[in-house]
């Protein structure tokens, strides 16, 4: 398997007016053509570090890194302009939720059609046609009509298609999504989970999927990645979930209720300073 | 620039409510009518005590004082081609006096009421006009008050052809309008120029009448264009967007004078600027305040500086160049004479009072100055601005302490004033006759008696001594601080020759204004 | 014994839109009782009717045997109580916890104020460190904490809870199900719990009921869930789907 | 921990304050730091604290009377050595008059903010909670106050009630508390549904309490930011009516009614009007920038990032 | 189904729009109440304006007897209003025509203004505030909030003396006050009341420029104080539109950030934006009287201070009503536009 990203003590960090703020704090790790799930629990620098490969870090914050490389291409070294082209072309993002991250003055077929016209030279009529076949390869029923419907005119788990086909359409070679499906119902977002792994499947794309939801992290990817405090506590393939080291890692696992398991009371994560150091 | 044949004046007009010469008494329509209509005798500009030939070549006064008859020029005409007739003069004052609006007093003071007219003013024959009177007025008197706008004379013809019928009612008893909704806006006179448009508040074009009997004017038109701001005014005359510029402020006319483009010409209005004091305020009721008060004034520097080429100081009520008028300007600036005079009214230590002050100058810088003088002498001054129609209320209902205020001649005579400022006939609230003296409760029934004996004395110069006694009087007793008398200015352009001002608005004549 | 909560044939429309279609229960005192559902069904509307802040339009309510009228009492308030979903939204962002918890107090006139603000503190685990703080002091569980004090503080016997935990993390979520159990058996509560996730749901309660659309879909125990003895397909589905991911799916 | 070890900073700064007051004081404090990291912010305060100062020493500061002048001698003099600003056409030192003419600027924004943005805030409030009924007949009033032309109201209430400063500031407040009430009931719009109202009602408190004590201090900083912005209008409203003649009374060194009378010599004598517009622009971008820093500072959304 | 449907929509068509018939008549109604009351209330003697100071007291009498002055308040607002009812405004005292004529001259001339003003302050404004919001903090917004600020803190009529002193009398760039020259005066056929339009309609293209040369100093002048207020207004909604997550994801889709600036941020900004240039054009359609004064401008904004000042309360009202239903009709175009704009709102 061909490396997609080497990721090498990635520093993400923010001055602010009590002091600098590290969200995150060293992160290594590389990624072929895989689906990598990212877990922990609120603040531990997820979204950070989905965002400092994107080149979506908030102006003010600050980036270091041994190594920041995607197939090839140094991202700390590539201007703006060269990053702005990566991404969408070749490196995507889908957010957490469809309420607010599109646009929503503008209709879905619209936002598709732009990603599309940014990096490529199409007509207006092909360009319509091919975000017409994403929008179908998210298992949208009838695109024509979705196509030219706002955003609150959709349904969340809609939206969230929408979201994916818009930043799919480009065929990027690395999809990250920042919580893809959190904002929806379950049984809606088995089916949106599902669509990702068949693209993923179908188009051979780098996944990187950030969630604070262990249980979903390790039912869908194939390797895990568990972040503390802006470091990576721990490191394990999928399937080894059950046999995780860290006592962080067995301690989320355990502290949700299960069905038909009568534990009362639930047992507590009991943070220990030096996880954090 | 302007156009060669066009005089372009910048003027504030919003005065200007009607054209009809029998409803009209401010003084932007005053000038437009002067311009357009002709009286059956003018104002002599040269020498304000005569009159001269209007539409009447000729008058003769009957022994008793009470007939007048008029010889028309023979073979003139109105600006519509109708000749004009002696029927025309009879009608005009019937109209007036049948009408009956705020100016229609000049005319019905001679004893003229809506049932006599036809009798009292009268067409003998197409040339011959005759008015009665109903008592041996002064001669002057009677002439003068014809040379106002109200003695226009109307193209009968042509406005009863836009006379509304009218359902006669106990405050009007005709049947129709006698022309009056359509003379608000529209011309029937026969004056140099005629009145083509006027558009309120924003313009009035005047236009050769080419029927015009005189000599005609040289310009093809005349605009007024409204302009608030001395100011703007100036900056215009500067720019050569207007001719002439007739609101200046001394600042602003100084200016003019300097620059080597442009002249000024100037003249003395027949309109007095005072300060009244109530007399149902106990303390301004004093003998001595008021004197005191004509002490506090600083009359040499408001003249020199507030005044400055717009305004001359002038005590007296009579206004310069009017028969009778008194030159005397006793009062000087003195405190410690006021003092005196205050003390001895048992008001050593001051007193408050009010004032009511329009928010227009020269009058604000006027009273502030007045209030910093009086000051000295312990009278405090609280000064009410307030917008001019707001303070006339204020001052007609004689709610007012003190109160500035501007005073305009009704007609070229000094009946007018006298009668305004020293006859008091009734001083009880709901008095019919509300003079000034009236409006500050000054109770003064012997002058009144005088007034009217000056009215009725033939003899020009007698009846000018008697005038002359009744502002000796005033000036020393009224409780009017006469302070000065308007001097009209005007900033022209090089090129405009012949512009001129005369004594009253209606007598700014135009006809003689050429441009180079 | 009469129950401590009895809805009959309630009914809740905003404007045209039926949000509460003639839904009936009944809960025992010191029951806990969950309603679960998907967004949208009307769960929350359910306690909010309850509470008083949803238009009532048909059927009845009754609380230990009282019947409602739409208007409530101050005696209603001492008896409900509620836990909303979003601890960020639920506490005035102006005002300290110290603050928060006097209101209700003041409301209702007690008089040892002081002595309840510490006691209800202790009580939801805060220490009185966190007594004079503002709600963006304190983290979304520790807010939780101060809505379960607040909630607490006027001694009520019925307990709304409004998805108490679904914004928290798994860990913190942890804590403040203990809590909410700690409280019940201390001072014998009735809860009607409202959650979209199934576990949680079935560990908190003994009864539960499925709703769509506004409408009832079936009534269970925590047993049948875990027992996979449900009626309805869309309870099953919920079921699958809370397993999480699988893959030949 | 012990309290020595502290700083005073720590000690406001500290997130787990001990008493009310500490509480209330270190939120004060962070506003405080907020609002003085905006270097803008804290030259507008300077301003205002400078106008306030001036104010006060008024009579100690002004070289010469701002009532009395000599017409004849110092009418319209420039800006020069013994009149720095120069004198108006009264003759008067038009510094010594700016001076005392702070107070009554002062006075009328001071008055007006405390006239207005209660009524407004109290409209505005009351109708956005109550809505129904309430909210319609509230709302059609302040419809019609805003559909008015501001002026000709403005004026219609001077005029009723007489001129003068402190009519000028009535009428003022009259017809600016529209926009006020307007935004208490958009804000409170947003609260009113929250869970922290419907917290504090299934609390069994009355809607009285609930307005007064949990939604209008929530509208109060965004209406302080407006009314902090609006000062300047407040002050130019002012010297339009005493453009019109109905603000201030001579000879009271108002600065509208300054530039209004020094307007006549705006074009030879320039600094009569510029001195009392320079003044008033200096004033109201105190207040402007104050309002700018306050709104960063009051608002916890705009700041931080 | 499908009927009652349809037919639960006419019902709320036809709710929405008698509940926007039941505002505008309450709103005209309170205009007409409040107007009527101002006219009794400003102690300014109306018949004043009509016979003068001089006007002897019998005349005086009679003219209020005329005018039903005498007659008592319930009964004049009876007769007002039913006047008013029947679309008759009166006669203005002061010009003598009918309110509605007058109207009909001077509010072209303000519209016009106040429209030039508009769109220079919206052409100006919407891009600098764009500029101060995105470079937030730097030097660029300092200055434009500067300068926003002077615009909102200067003295009206004395930038427009200045003004004029410098760009017509010193520099003779512009024409001065006025709406045309009286060159034109003659030549020149007002159709629509909006000079610049008739002067295209009629292809006069050297009136126009002389109207342009007119307008554009005033229109500046306006200009900039909505210009104050659009840039000020522009940057806060950017400000605000810059944070949302959209952004974020437009960013994520290699969008260049002049699109995202220009084709999202500001394309959101732009329905709240709508109404406040709205307001902005109804602040200048009442604001503009000592413009107009300055710039000797025949507009409604000194009509009607005129008219106040002499107790016209016909003018007074006709003027009113004027504006009040413009306001109402910004209104509610804002309204539509804002709905036109943003897809959230019709549903
Ligand atoms: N713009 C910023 N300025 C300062 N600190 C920031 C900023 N953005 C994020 N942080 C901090 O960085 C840390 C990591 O944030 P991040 O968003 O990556 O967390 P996360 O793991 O995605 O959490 P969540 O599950 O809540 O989304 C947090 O402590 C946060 O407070
Ligand atoms: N104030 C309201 N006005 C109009 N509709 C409302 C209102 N409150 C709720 N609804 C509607 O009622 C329905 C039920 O809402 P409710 O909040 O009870 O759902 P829920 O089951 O709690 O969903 P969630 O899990 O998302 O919280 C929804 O369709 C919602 O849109
Ligand atoms: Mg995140
Ligand atoms: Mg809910
Ligand atoms: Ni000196």
């Amino acid at each position: 398997m061909s490396t997609l990203l080497e990721v090498e003590d990635l520093r993400v960090s923010f001055p602010t007016r009590t002091g600098v703020v590290e969200a995150v704090r060293g992160v290594s790790f590389t990624l072929g053509r895989e689906r990598l799930g990212i877990v922990g629990e609120s603040g531990s620098g997820k979204s950070q570090t989905g965002r400092a490969i994107m080149g979506l870090t908030p102006e003010h914050g600050q980036i270091t890194a041994k190594k920041l490389e995607f197939s090839g291409i140094d991202l700390l070294k590539a201007s703006k302009a060269q990053r702005r082209a990566l991404r969408g072309n070749r490196i995507a993002m889908v957010l957490q939720d469809p309420k607010y991250s599109l646009n929503p003055v503008m209709t879905i077929g619209r936002q598709i059609v732009e990603t599309l016209r940014a990096h490529e030279k199409v007509s207006g009529a092909e360009a319509r046609k091919r975000a017409l076949d994403m929008l179908a390869a998210v298992q949208i029923r009838d695109p024509e009509r979705v196509f030219d419907l706002y955003p609150h005119e959709v349904s969340g788990g809609m939206g969230q298609r929408a979201m994916i086909a818009m930043m799919l359409v480009a065929d990027p070679e690395l999809l990250i999504a920042d919580e893809p499906t959190s904002a929806l119902d379950v049984t809606v977002q088995l089916e949106v989970l599902g669509i990702l792994n068949r693209l993923v499947a179908e188009r051979g794309m780098g996944l990187i999927f950030i969630s604070h939801d262990l249980r979903l992290v390790s039912s869908f990817c194939d390797r895990v990645i568990v972040m503390y405090a802006g470091r990576i506590v721990e490191e394990l393939p999928a399937g080894e979930l059950a046999h995780a080291k860290h006592p962080y890692t067995q301690g989320l696992l355990n502290c949700m209720p299960r069905i038909g398991a009568d534990r009362h009371p639930l047992p507590v994560l009991d943070r220990k300073p030096e996880w954090a150091l | 620039a302007t156009p060669a044949d066009t005089l372009v004046q910048a003027w504030a007009i919003d005065d200007t409510i009607t054209l009809d010469p029998a409803e009209s008494f401010e003084l932007s329509p005053a000038e437009f009518i002067g311009n357009t209509y002709n009286m059956l005798v003018r104002l002599d500009i040269d020498d304000t005590t005569k009159v001269k030939p209007g539409i009447a070549e000729s008058w003769e006064i009957s022994d008793d004082g009470l007939t007048y008859t008029f010889k028309l020029k023979p073979g003139i005409k109105f600006a519509s081609g109708n000749p004009i007739t002696a029927e025309d003069v009879a009608w005009s004052f019937e109209r007036v006096v049948k009408l009956d609006k705020s100016p229609a007093f000049i005319l019905t003071q001679f004893g003229l009421t809506g049932d006599n007219v036809a009798e009292k003013a009268k067409a003998v024959d197409d040339t011959t006009f005759v008015f009665t009177v109903d008592k041996p007025y002064a001669p002057s008197f009677v002439l003068n008050c014809l040379t106002a706008t109200v003695g226009a004379v109307l193209d009968k013809k042509l406005v009863m052809e836009h006379a509304q019928a009218t359902t006669p009612s106990d405050d009007y008893k005709y049947d129709t309008d006698f022309g009056y909704a359509w003379m608000k806006t529209n011309y029937a006179g026969s004056g140099p120029f005629k009145i083509r448009d006027w558009r309120a508040n924003e313009l009035v074009v005047l236009e050769r009448n080419d029927n015009y009997y005189g000599e005609k004017p040289a310009l093809a038109r005349v605009i007024y264009r409204h302009v608030k701001e001395s100011a703007t005014q100036r900056l215009m005359l500067e720019a050569g967007d207007v001719d002439v510029a007739r609101n200046l402020e001394p600042g602003d006319l100084e200016a003019v004078q300097k620059n080597t483009e442009l002249a000024s010409t100037s003249a003395p209005k027949g309109t007095v600027y005072y300060i009244s004091l109530n007399q149902k305020n106990e303390n301004l009721a004093k003998p001595e305040v008021r004197e005191a008060f004509k002490y506090l004034v600083d009359y040499d520097a408001i003249g020199a500086t507030l005044l400055k080429g717009i305004g001359e100081i002038h005590q007296t009520y009579q206004v310069k160049g009017v028969l009778g008028a008194l030159e005397s300007n006793p009062y000087t600036f003195d405190v410690a004479k006021a003092k005196e005079l205050l003390e001895k009214a048992g008001l050593k230590d001051g007193f408050s009072v009010t004032f009511d002050v329009r928010n227009t100058q020269p009058v604000t810088g006027i009273a502030e100055s007045f209030q910093q003088t009086a000051a000295q002498a312990g009278v405090k001054i609280e000064i009410i601005p307030g917008d001019g129609k707001q303070t006339l209320t204020k001052y007609r209902a004689r709610n007012h302490d003190m109160y500035i205020g501007q005073w305009g001649m009704d007609y070229w005579d000094p009946n007018t004033n006298a009668d305004a400022f020293t006859s008091n006939p009734d001083n009880s609230d709901d008095a019919a006759v509300k003079s000034l003296a009236w409006r500050n409760a000054w109770d003064i029934p012997e002058l009144t008696k005088q007034v009217q004996a000056a009215l009725l004395e033939r003899d020009n110069d007698k009846r000018a001594e008697l005038y002359q006694k009744l502002q000796q009087e005033a000036l020393e007793t009224s409780p009017f601080v006469m302070i000065f008398q308007q001097i009209e200015v005007a900033g022209v352009r090089g090129n405009v020759k012949g512009y001129r001002l005369g004594p009253s608005f209606d007598s700014n004549p135009l006809a003689p204004v050429s441009k180079e | 014994m009469t129950p401590a909560l009895a809805i009959d044939t309630l009914r809740v429309t905003f404007e045209d839109f039926v949000a509460l279609n003639d839904v009936s229960l009944t809960v025992a005192p010191g029951e806990s009782f969950g309603l679960v559902g998907e967004s949208g069904s009307g769960k929350s509307t359910l306690l909010r009717a309850v509470a008083g802040l949803a238009p009532i339009a048909g059927g009845t309510i009754e609380v230990n045997g009282q019947r409602l009228d739409t208007r409530r009492s101050k005696a209603f308030y001492r008896q409900v109580q509620m836990v909303f979903q979003d601890p960020y939204g639920s506490l005035h962002p102006r005002q300290t916890v110290d603050r928060l918890l006097l209101e209700p107090l003041a409301i209702h006139g007690f008089a040892d104020t002081e002595r309840r603000i510490v006691r209800a503190l202790d009580e939801v685990g805060l220490g009185s460190g966190f007594r004079f703080r503002y709600s963006h002091q304190l983290s979304g569980g520790q807010r939780q904490r101060v809505a379960i004090a607040r909630a607490l503080i006027l001694e009520p016997s019925i307990l709304l809870l409004d998805e108490p935990t679904s914004a928290l993390d798994a860990s913190v979520q942890a804590e403040v199900l203990n809590l909410l159990e700690e409280v019940r058996a201390a001072r014998k509560l009735t809860f009607v719990m409202v959650s979209h996730d199934l576990a949680v749901v079935t560990h908190m309660c003994d009864r539960l009921m499925v709703m769509q659309n506004g409408s009832e879909v079936e009534l269970l125990t925590s047993a049948d869930l875990a027992g996979r003895n449900v009626g309805q397909d869309y309870t099953r589905n919920l079921l699958i789907a809370s397993e999480g991911f699988r893959r030949s799916a | 921990m012990s309290e020595t070890a502290m700083t005073r900073r720590e000690w406001l700064l500290t997130d787990r304050p001990q008493s009310r007051l500490q509480a209330r004081l270190g939120r004060a404090y962070v506003t405080w730091r907020r609002f003085t990291a905006n270097r803008l912010a804290v030259v507008g305060m300077l301003i205002i604290v400078a106008l306030v100062l001036v104010a006060i020493f008024a009579p100690l500061l002004a070289p010469h009377s701002p009532y009395v002048g000599d017409l004849a001698g110092k009418r319209l003099l420039p800006p020069g050595d013994d009149h720095w600003l120069g004198t108006d056409d009264q003759g008067r030192d038009i510094l010594s008059r700016l001076i005392y003419g702070s107070r009554l600027t002062l006075q009328v924004v001071v008055l007006v903010a405390i006239i207005a943005a209660p009524i407004g805030l109290l409209v505005g409030t009351v109708a956005g909670y109550a809505g129904g009924w309430v909210d319609a007949v509230l709302m059609r009033i302040t419809d019609i106050f805003l559909a008015f032309p501001k002026l000709v109201l403005a004026l219609a209430f001077v005029a009723a009630l007489g001129p003068g400063i402190g009519n000028a500031i009535i009428a003022i407040a009259i017809t600016s508390w529209p926009p006020y009430a307007r935004i208490a009931r958009a804000e409170t719009l947003t609260v009113r549904n929250s869970d922290y109202i419907s917290a504090v009602r299934l609390m069994g408190a009355s809607p009285w309490r609930i307005v007064l004590r949990h939604i209008m201090p929530l509208c109060i900083s965004s209406l302080i930011v407006r009314v902090t912005l609006d000062m300047a209008g407040i002050i130019l409203t002012a010297a339009g009516l005493g453009f019109l003649g109905l603000g201030a009374q001579p000879p009271l060194p108002e600065w509208g009614a300054m530039i209004a009378s020094g307007r006549r010599f705006i074009l030879d004598q320039w600094w009569v009007a510029a001195m009392p517009g320079f003044a008033i622009l200096i004033v109201s971008l105190g207040f402007n920038l104050l309002g700018d820093g306050l709104r960063d500072a009051l608002d916890p959304r705009g700041s931080g990032q | 189904m499908p009927a009652r449907r349809a037919n639960r929509r006419a019902w709320a068509l036809f709710k929405s729009v008698a509940g926007f018939l039941v505002i505008v008549a309450t709103t005209y109604l309170g205009l007409l109440a409040v107007t009527f009351f101002i006219g009794r209330v400003v102690p300014i003697d109306p018949v004043l304006a009509i016979v003068g100071d001089r006007a002897p007291a019998h005349v005086v009498e009679r003219v209020r007897q005329e005018m039903g002055l005498n007659l008592p308040y319930y009964q004049q607002f009876i007769l007002y209003a039913k006047g008013v009812l029947q679309g008759d405004f009166g006669t203005s005292v002061l010009t003598t025509n009918p309110v509605m004529t007058d109207i009909r001259r001077v509010f072209p001339a303000t519209m016009e203004l106040a429209t030039v003003g508009t769109i220079i302050g919206a052409a100006f404004g919407i891009p600098l505030g764009v500029l101060a919001a995105v470079k937030r903090g730097s030097l660029a917004d300092q200055i434009v909030r500067i300068l926003g600020l002077i615009g909102y803190s200067v003295p009206i009529f004395w930038l427009g003396l200045l003004a004029l002193l410098v760009f017509y009398a010193r520099l003779g760039w512009t024409s001065g006050p006025g709406r045309i020259d009286v060159v034109y005066e003659y030549t020149f056929t007002p159709v629509t009341g909006f000079y610049l339009i008739d002067a295209v309609i009629t292809r006069d293209w050297a009136a126009f420029r002389d109207i342009f040369s007119h307008i554009i100093l005033p229109g500046s002048l306006l200009g900039y104080f909505s210009l104050a207020y659009i840039s000020r207004m522009t940057r806060s909604f950017m400000l605000n539109e810059l944070q949302q997550e959209y952004i974020v994801a437009a960013r994520a889709k290699g969008l260049s950030e002049t699109r995202i600036i220009w084709g999202h941020a500001l394309r959101n900004a732009a329905v709240p934006l709508v109404t406040v240039i709205a307001l902005s054009y109804a602040g200048l359609l009442e604001g503009s009287v000592l413009t107009e004064t300055v710039f000797a401008w025949p507009g409604l904004g000194l009509y009607i201070t005129n008219s106040l000042q002499n107790a016209d309360m016909n003018a007074v009202l006709g003027g009113t009503i004027v504006i009040g239903s413009v306001f109402i009709a910004i209104n509610l175009l804002s309204d539509v536009l804002y709905r036109m704009l943003d897809p959230r709102t019709r549903s």
